[in-house]
């Protein structure tokens, strides 16, 4: 309960610190202040040391891995504001307000990591989106950023739809809105698993789900927003929203997925397959690494989705480094990219020369996303592809996966060639040093994760 | 220990390099780093003990870390560590941009290729293989020829989609063994029925053709080996393309007995066609070191058909062969490079009557061109023989087929001579001079090493006499 | 044939037919106009089903609020002309006939459904609808969604400005 | 009143809804339909709960069965209120930029 | 003995290595002592061991020398064989010892004075190269299996491509040198199957072994392994067909040739089967094909050299003629025979290749007999001992050809008359061109420039020694193998080899023809030859300049060697080489690299392609999501199709 609280207060907080000061240096600083102090807060809650206990009637209620996942996803919040705090104050003059809203959104992916029931979930879901909107469309100048968020808000809200009616149809048939898992079907009928209205129910948020997670083919929306929407919250939506979502899919359907039977397997297939084809395929001929970005973080999904499929331990602790390790990379290598004026492949040319520290970095982060061993990013797949062998069979999805991970080495690569294999002269904002330290700092975080995964795996069982 | 400082010198030295300012003094640090590993890897040749090094590593995965010396892996380490001191002398004179990277990469791979050839815990061979790639992708894409970053790239996805293969195989493997653990020996103990094993054989034995490289898998290396800095070629085709036969011998066949028999008449065709293949592309080949590129593809081919003949003396062949191959092929390509440096050229048409400027480097290339062409007394003979013999008692015919293989080596092999040292002089000989010091030094080591171990191959058939005989205990 | 049902289709049909005029009317005010009949119809529905708290609200946020609220942005953007271009009839066509099968398919889906074969619905009677009941259960059992969404409006109503005024 | 009928009734008019968002071109439209797929499934919600309850109150004549449906559909309605603003607010951005709120206008962000 | 043994290949070793790294700063006297110097100590070793064995073979009854073989070391051991490196001296080893050492020693001697053009550097080559041939050419002999031969084999094959290609600015000679390296090395792969059919059966390489246990191998095996075997000889002793490169081999020095190319390396192959004779008499199949293909050889070649021009040539093409002859006897089973032709014909050959050195380095290096003549005035030593050296070849008795190949032509009658006939057919036309090739050479009047005749002279004394020594040798070399018909038993020579032929004696009957028919065939036989030369000599007197003219008709055929050369590139090479650019140029690139790119362009297609779904239409999105959940839900209904769900409606 304590980061919901905490975090809806500071935003309020943060929503004020515009009209003390006019210094966004200051709105920063302050920002990262009280994501020291949301950070610590959850910890406190998570160690049990001191959480305030609020009787919410079964509506949320907070484990350990919920509790330890949105530790990952408030750490990642922090390290994405120490690194690109900048660029959220060039993002426009409301800086105060981005940074309420992002509080907002962390209060919803809070929401999200501890909800027990369908209510939860959609409110979640929403207060994390509708933030986002309004983030995507922060450039208000923008065309892109416009269509962006117009875009987001429309397909947004038609998920939303989507989603209520399954939700409706779910509890047409349980007469609940828990997450029980309980098929409504007596025994004696022949078919096990969901009754039809049920079925329903769980594939129509499925779907919902899938949207929110942009697996494909419902995917559509992730390139245009996150193309169009301003990198530095680009980066905030592809990697902590994307992360909470993916903990609400997971544990939405973790007891509801045998409902389904064996079809659900194959539901599950064709989504991972189609988004590991989608993403990688087209990720392959973009000219602006920003929109590869975007299919990457696609192809990605396709690798989170295997969580899905095979609920057992491996996967729950694949999925939490799989978030760390994806989190950290894209983050860091946004915070990089954003240093560049041009986002097209040729504006990195020649980057190795022109800045060693970030080329280097980003290299690290290219690497740890296309899942080269020693860096985190290894592990991540690694823990996913294991899980799936571990639930046994299939094995040709495993080595689709892997043929379309080489796919993603291609693209990764193609941007590692143009900073240090190609010449040319890129523009690039001022790097103060600060920011090079950060960066090679986190490339070392996540080469060490690469080496012993066991250091963040461990924490999960303190 | 000793095996775990093998490791450790390159990496660390590697490392340091990095840092280190100006470009001659990583040159001769990494040539001392060289050297250095190069005493241990005799130290720990001559300890008749097999050597090892085992600590915890990635617990919860199953995995340690854990190294083992075999007569094959100290042969292999042996290898590694001779070759980096002569391409280090070889290339001494040569100037590179950013030298200190470039040593720095190349002492990392070196750390790579020991790696894989000492560790007896699966995934740890899994990392080790990819971190041998990694710093070639690097060298072959920053220092190459002019088509560098295209081909490097084809070279590199194409060998990582082998690797990911093989891991998808690691994987499957590793969830079949009793204590979920990445240990040789748990791996060996699984029994798998044929159908998987045949499945996983593929997946595993498609990541090594490719990096070995046998037909067909193998069109990705003249690109490669030409484009590549020398040096670098000269660790790819003298080492890293060992990677692949010995990960047959030590993951491969003992992993999965029956898929070796039910497949072995398949991979040795492969080869063998292979073979004959490439050495008709040889003979029409006019770039020097896409000729090398195509003796060296059909040298692998033998090597890789002989292992699957099942006959011990073959693997014996085996064996020694990896060394020697290693040796001879980094001979040819001293001299390759040393033309191309020279004359700037690598054509053999725009070459000839070396012999008249420069006679030593004449009689060198004379001698590595007979130990190319397998000539008795030279290194090369010994385990030629024993592989062909091998490859007879298993088909008389296949032998026949393959032995072509030897008469069209005399052919490109001797063209190549006789066009780049015999002659008139051309255009560009013309002011050609003799070799310096230094290369001269690395190529007299080589010859010698020629004929030692071609009048004298016993003591390396004693070395690895165990894996062999391991072998064919597991089987 | 009871009142109920008659109410039942009456309000029925005129919710399909006037939700089918919001789609084909050109203007939007119309449809916009339409969409508010819609939604007395359905607020009818809320009353035979005696959810009375739920009918007054739907009448005051959406047909009050929210309509009006639609009604002064197209005003304000002087829409009311038939402004749109005519979208081409394939685009059209997929549309209805996607949607068609969409239909098709939940229906068929509902035919299936066994466990509600033979349920009916609690017409006029019980009080679960009623103002008093929903308002103790929403401040006892539902008071953390109700606390919880006000972070929702505090962020739209951050949003509503930050997009709004003008800069 | 047998739910099948509501259940029907309440899909036509979500189906309707999801048409007008794939048929119409404006902007405010397409959110207008969106609302009408709300609404929809509002009226199943709340069908629903009456069932339930219903089924429940056979048994129990005090019991609150099918209530939180109804509380459900309260907060759909909130949060939908929510929407509609921001979602304005979008749109009257938009609008100032392009001066069209026609959504196949939208297409500099595709490939 | 093993000492001594170690010594005989060591010291050419040692001159190899001396003048080979020695070669900037000796001087060209001392490089001249070491290399000839070498030779002549491992000719006193290996005539030292000749003693020992003379002495040690002939009490014991099996004739087997105490310790005959001696090992060094192990060169491959592995579990499955073994395989020593080991020395075998025996009769037969001992015999071609001597050979190559003694011949070998005069050609030094005679190369000294000849190559003293060359400059140091180059002069000491040579005598490196020589001298690494010596040391192959011993170990190929001495070797006690087949391994340790076959690493002579090759050696020699190197020497001998070296030596060819020794002017190596000439771009032809470098060609020629391939050449021969190249057709050798196809015997070679024939050599080393067999080898490896050997190892196969029998696990050992070692004739002591292989011979003993040759019952273990089925008859299909010796035939197969004989024939291997055999096709190893054809490259190395250049038979039909792989014999094009021994003409070309010319282009080297010409006491290379007359060592190389006519004394030692060619009769390799004879020596091969020579000590797996006892094999080939197990395989008469073989048998027959070696006296078949010898034979042809013999004919053939002597065809060609009725035609040629070129002194050396002339002499090339009679070589291959005489190891046909070789062949013939070995084919028929007359081993003694084959090793006795090889022992006299290294001496007569190897006088009149050294005859023709000194002729041409007299003319300065003027090769054509027709620009020739009358050089008798000028050179008499050489004049008189080619004389001498062409009346043996021809086979006038006593001369050493006389006995040599009359013994092979009785074997061959004993065998098959036909062979016979031929043989002598062989013979007449050997006499002929080899009397063209006196009389145009030495007799009638000179044909060539002025300053040439101008610098005509005899030959240094260290190049006349040599063409002394072996001009006695063979006139007297046929006394150590007199045939019965003149004295019973006088036959030394088979006496001397018989331990080494004995297993092969015991199997194949030798029927021997009554004296008077010997008597008959030899007068006939001789008459004729004497005959021919009389016509020869009369017939080429009168040539002059002027009817040098081309050959024409069947003569130009002869005079292009049947146009083999022609043929072997029309018919193997071209194709080849054709196929060898279809596979570089098109299977490679198009075929199996198209393929790999080919994943890779398919890739960016569909990229290219999935780019355009991204329409950035939202209505388009969100259709093919409702499209996307409809087929959800019918993968649902797995059970139920398309048509039960329309029903259902229904």
């Amino acid at each position: 309960m304590n980061a919901i609280i905490v975090s809806a207060i500071l935003g309020v907080v943060m929503m004020f610190s515009g009209i003390f000061t006019k210094h966004k240096s200051t709105i920063t600083l302050t920002a990262i202040a009280a994501l020291f102090i949301l950070l610590g807060a959850n910890l406190l809650n998570s160690y049990g040391i001191f959480s305030i206990q609020v009787n919410t009637h079964e509506l949320l209620y907070f484990n350990k891995l919920g509790l330890y996942f949105n530790t990952i996803l408030i750490a990642a919040t922090l390290i994405f504001v120490l690194l690109s705090g900048k660029e959220i104050e060039n993002v426009g003059i409301n800086t105060a307000e981005y940074y309420a809203l992002i509080f907002f959104v962390l209060c919803g992916t809070t929401i999200l990591t501890s909800f027990n029931g369908l209510l939860m979930l959609f409110l979640g879901i929403e207060i994390m989106s509708i933030p986002l909107y309004i983030l995507t469309g922060a450039e208000k100048r923008n065309l892109k950023s416009n269509e962006a968020s117009l875009k987001y808000f429309l397909m947004g809200a038609f998920s939303t739809g989507i989603m209520l009616m399954g939700i409706a149809l779910l509890y047409g048939a349980t007469g609940s809105f828990a997450l029980s898992g309980q098929s409504v079907l007596p025994p004696s009928v022949g078919i096990p698993g969901a009754s039809f209205l049920q079925a329903g129910g769980l594939i129509l948020l499925f779907v919902s789900m899938c949207f929110k997670v942009s697996a494909a083919p419902f995917h559509f929306w992730t390139p245009d927003v996150y193309d169009g929407a301003p990198t530095v919250f680009t980066s905030f939506m592809a990697t902590i929203v994307k992360a909470a979502g993916f903990f609400a899919f997971i544990k939405v359907f973790d007891a509801n997925a045998a409902l389904l039977g064996p079809s659900w397997k194959i539901l599950l297939s064709i989504v991972i397959i189609a988004t590991l084809f989608v993403g990688n395929i087209t990720a392959v001929f973009q000219r602006s690494i920003k929109r590869m970005l975007a299919y990457s973080s696609i192809a990605q999904a396709g690798f989170m989705l295997f969580a899905l499929y095979s609920y057992n331990d491996m996967a729950y602790q694949g999925i939490l480094l799989y978030t760390v390790a994806y989190c950290l990379a894209t983050i860091g290598f946004f915070a990089v990219l954003m240093k560049v004026k041009d986002y097209t492949f040729d504006g990195l040319n020649g980057l190795a020369a022109a800045s060693p520290a970030l080329a280097f970095a980003g290299t690290v982060f290219l690497l740890s996303l296309a899942g080269i061993p020693l860096t985190a990013g290894f592990f991540a797949k690694y823990y996913m592809l294991a899980s799936v062998v571990k639930a046994g069979g299939a094995l040709w999805i495993v080595i689709a996966a892997v043929l379309f991970a080489a796919v993603s080495v291609y693209y990764y690569f193609k941007v590692i060639q143009s900073m240090y294999f190609k010449e040319g002269q890129p523009e690039l904002n001022e790097i103060s040093t600060g920011f090079k330290v950060g960066v090679l700092l986190l490339a070392a975080v996540i080469i060490t994760i690469g080496v012993l995964p066991s250091i963040v795996l461990n924490w999960l069982y303190f | 220990m000793i095996a775990l400082l093998l490791l450790l010198i390159p990496l660390a030295t590697g490392l340091i390099c990095f840092g280190l300012k100006q470009g001659n003094a990583a040159k001769h640090f990494s040539l001392l780093a060289s050297v250095a590993t190069l005493i241990l890897a005799l130290v720990a040749v001559y300890t008749p003990t097999a050597i090892g090094y085992d600590t915890a590593w990635l617990s919860d995965l199953g995995s340690r870390f854990t190294l083992k010396m075999d007569g094959m892996g100290k042969m292999l380490c042996l290898l590694t560590a001779v070759v980096y001191p002569l391409i280090f002398t070889a290339v001494y004179r040569n100037e590179y941009k950013n030298a200190s990277a470039f040593f720095g990469l190349m002492l990392l791979t070196q750390a790579g290729l020991m790696g894989v050839f000492l560790a007896t815990d699966a995934l740890l061979f899994y990392f080790f293989w990819e971190l041998a790639l990694i710093p070639v992708y690097f060298l072959c894409s920053l220092w190459g020829g002019e088509k560098r970053i295209a081909v490097t790239f084809k070279f590199f996805i194409y060998t990582f989609i082998g690797s990911l293969l093989m891991l998808v195989g690691l994987l499957y493997m590793y969830f079949q063994t009793a204590d979920h653990s990445f240990s040789i020996n748990s791996l060996y103990a699984v029994k798998l029925d044929a159908a998987h094993q045949s499945l996983l054989f593929w997946l595993f034995f498609v990541a090594f053709a490719i990096k070995m490289p046998i037909f067909p898998f193998h069109t990705w290396q003249p690109d490669a080996y030409e484009q590549s800095p020398t040096a670098t070629t000269m660790v790819m085709s003298g080492v890293m393309v060992k990677m692949g036969i010995f990960a047959v011998i030590r993951w491969l066949i003992p992993m999965f007995p029956l898929a070796t028999v039910q497949f072995s008449n398949t991979v040795i065709i492969l080869s063998v066609i292979g073979m004959v293949y490439a050495s008709l592309i040889a003979i029409r080949q006019d770039d020097i070191k896409r000729l090398i590129a195509y003796s060296s593809i059909a040298h692998i081919g033998l090597m890789s058909a002989a292992i699957f003949t099942n006959n011990s003396s073959a693997l014996n062949g085996v064996m020694i062969q990896m060394f020697n191959h290693g040796i001879n092929v980094i001979g040819l390509w001293i001299v390759a490079d040393m033309i191309e440096k020279q004359l700037g050229t690598r054509k053999l048409s725009e070459l000839g009557g070396l012999a008249q400027k420069a006679p030593a480097m004449a009689i060198l290339l004379v001698m590595m061109a007979l130990a190319n062409i397998a000539l008795p007394l030279t290194n090369a003979f010994v385990g030629e023989f024993l592989m062909f013999n091998g490859l007879f008692s298993y088909n008389i015919w296949i032998a026949a087929v393959a032995g072509i293989s030897i008469i069209l080596a005399a052919v490109y092999t001797l063209n190549m001579v006789q066009k780049i040292i015999y002659g008139n002089l051309s255009a560009r000989t013309e002011n050609a001079i003799d070799l310096p010091l230094n290369v001269k030094f690395a190529l007299v080591i080589i010859a010698l090493l020629v004929i030692v171990f071609g009048v004298f191959p016993q003591p390396m058939i004693e070395l690895t006499k165990d894996s062999v005989t391991a072998l064919f205990v597991k089987k | 044939m009871s009142t109920i049902q008659i109410l039942f289709f009456f309000l029925s049909t005129l919710a399909v037919f006037s939700s089918i005029m919001v789609l084909v009317s050109k203007n939007p005010v119309h449809s916009i106009l339409w969409l508010i009949t819609v939604f007395f119809a359905i607020s009818g529905h809320y009353i035979l089903l005696n959810a009375q708290f739920l009918a007054i609200v739907n009448l005051i946020v959406y047909a009050g609020a929210i309509m009006v609220l639609f009604l002064f942005v197209i005003m304000l953007m002087n829409l009311n002309a038939a402004t749109e271009p005519r979208k081409n009839w394939w685009m059209k066509l997929t549309g209805v006939v996607s949607g068609g099968c969409f239909l098709m398919v939940l229906v068929s889906l509902v035919r299936q459904a066994t466990e509600i074969t033979g349920k009916n619905v609690l017409m006029k009677t019980g009080d679960i609808g009623l103002i008093k009941n929903l308002g103790k259960t929403l401040f006892s059992d539902f008071v953390v969604p109700f606390e919880i969404s006000s972070v929702l409006f505090l962020s739209a109503m951050v949003g509503a400005v930050v997009i709004g005024k003008k800069d | 009143m047998p739910i099948q009928y509501y259940i029907y009734f309440c899909l036509t008019l979500f189906t309707i809804g999801i048409i007008g968002v794939l048929t119409r071109r404006n902007a405010i439209i397409v959110f207008i339909c969106v609302e009408l797929m709300l609404n929809a499934v509002n009226l199943l919600l709340v069908a629903f709960s009456k069932m339930h309850h219903g089924a429940a109150l056979a048994a129990n004549p005090t019991t609150t069965v099918g209530i939180e449906a109804q509380l459900f559909v309260f907060f759909i309605m909130v949060v939908a209120a929510a929407e509609v603003s921001v979602g304005l607010a979008i749109i009257v951005m938009m609008y100032r930029n392009t001066h069209s709120v026609d959504i196949n206008f939208l297409n500099r962000l595709k490939n | 003995m093993s000492k001594i043994v170690f010594l005989v290949p060591l010291f050419p070793l040692l001159g190899f290595l001396v003048n080979g790294l020695g070669r900037k700063h000796l001087s060209k006297s001392a490089v001249g002592i070491i290399g000839s110097g070498m030779i002549f100590l491992s000719l006193l070793a290996s005539s030292y061991l000749f003693g020992m064995v003379l002495f040690h073979s002939s009490p014991i009854a099996d004739g087997k020398p105490l310790e005959s073989v001696v090992t060094l070391f192990n060169f491959i051991k592995t579990d499955a064989f073994t395989i020593p490196f080991e020395f075998q001296v025996d009769q037969l080893s001992i015999l071609f010892l001597l050979i190559i050492t003694g011949i070998g020693f005069l050609i030094h001697l005679y190369s000294t004075a000849y190559m003293k053009e060359e400059e140091p550097q180059h002069y000491a080559r040579y005598f490196a190269y020589l001298n690494l041939f010596i040391f192959s050419m011993l170990l190929l002999v001495m070797g006690g299996n087949y391994i340790i031969m076959f690493i002579g084999w090759e050696g020699v094959g190197l020497c001998s491509y070296l030596l060819i290609g020794y002017w190596f600015k000439n771009g032809d000679y470098n060609y020629a040198a391939k050449k021969a390296f190249i057709m050798n090395r196809i015997g070679d792969l024939g050599f080393l199957l067999a080898v490896f059919w050997i190892l196969y059966r029998l696990g050992t390489v070692s004739y002591s072994q292989v011979f003993t246990h040759i019952h273990q191998l089925s008859a299909a095996d010796i035939t197969a392994i004989t024939t291997l075997l055999f096709i190893g000889a054809m490259g190395k002793s250049a038979q039909i067909p792989l014999y094009t490169w021994l003409p070309d081999a010319m282009a080297g020095p010409t006491p290379v040739s007359a060592l190389i190319h006519a004394a030692t390396m060619v009769t390799a192959g004879i020596y091969m089967i020579a000590r797996s004779n006892i094999l080939y008499t197990m395989a008469p199949a073989t048998q027959t094909l070696v006296a078949i293909v010898g034979l042809a050889t013999a004919i053939f070649a002597a065809t060609i050299a009725l035609k040629q021009n070129d002194i050396k040539k002339v002499l090339a093409y009679s070589t291959v003629s005489q190891l046909g002859y070789m062949f013939l006897a070995l084919g028929v089973g007359a081993y003694t025979g084959a090793v006795f032709h090889v022992m006299t014909h290294a001496f007569f050959k190897a006088l009149l290749f050294l005859g023709a050195g000194s002729v041409i380095h007299a003319m300065h290096h003027e090769q054509d007999i027709r620009k020739m003549g009358n050089l008798k005035k000028y050179m008499p030593i050489t004049h008189i001992t080619f004389l001498l050296a062409c009346l043996a070849i021809a086979g006038i008795p006593p001369f050493s050809g006389f006995f040599s190949k009359d013994e092979i032509l009785v074997g061959a009658f004993a065998k098959n008359p036909l062979y016979y006939f031929i043989g002598v057919g062989g013979a007449l036309m050997t006499t002929f061109y080899m009397f063209r090739l006196y009389t145009l050479t030495f007799l009638g009047n000179f044909r060539g420039s002025k300053e040439q005749e101008h610098h005509l002279h005899e030959s240094p004394s260290a190049m006349t020694f040599p063409l002394i020594v072996l001009a006695i040798l063979s006139v007297v070399g046929g006394f150590i193998g007199i045939p019965e018909v003149f004295a019973a038993d006088k036959h030394w020579l088979e006496h001397f080899l018989s331990p080494i032929f004995a297993e092969s004696a015991k199997l194949s009957e030798t029927h021997h023809l009554s004296h008077s028919q010997e008597y008959i065939m030899m007068g006939v036989v001789t008459t004729l030859i004497v005959g021919v030369i009389i016509f020869t000599v009369n017939h080429f007197k009168k040539f002059s300049a002027a009817d040098s003219g081309e050959a024409t008709g069947f003569g130009k055929i002869l005079a292009n060697k049947w146009y083999i050369d022609e043929i072997y590139d029309k018919a193997i090479v071209n194709p080849l080489n054709a196929f060898a650019g279809l596979l570089k140029n098109v299977i490679e690139k198009t075929g199996i690299d198209g393929a790999v790119n080919g994943v890779g362009k398919l890739v960016a297609y569909g990229s290219r392609q999935l780019r355009l779904v991204q329409s950035g239409q939202v209505a388009s999105y969100l259709l093919i999501m409702i499209l996307a959940m409809v087929v959800f839900f019918i993968v649902w209904f797995n059970d139920i199709t398309i048509t039960k769900l329309v029903e259902k409606l229904f």
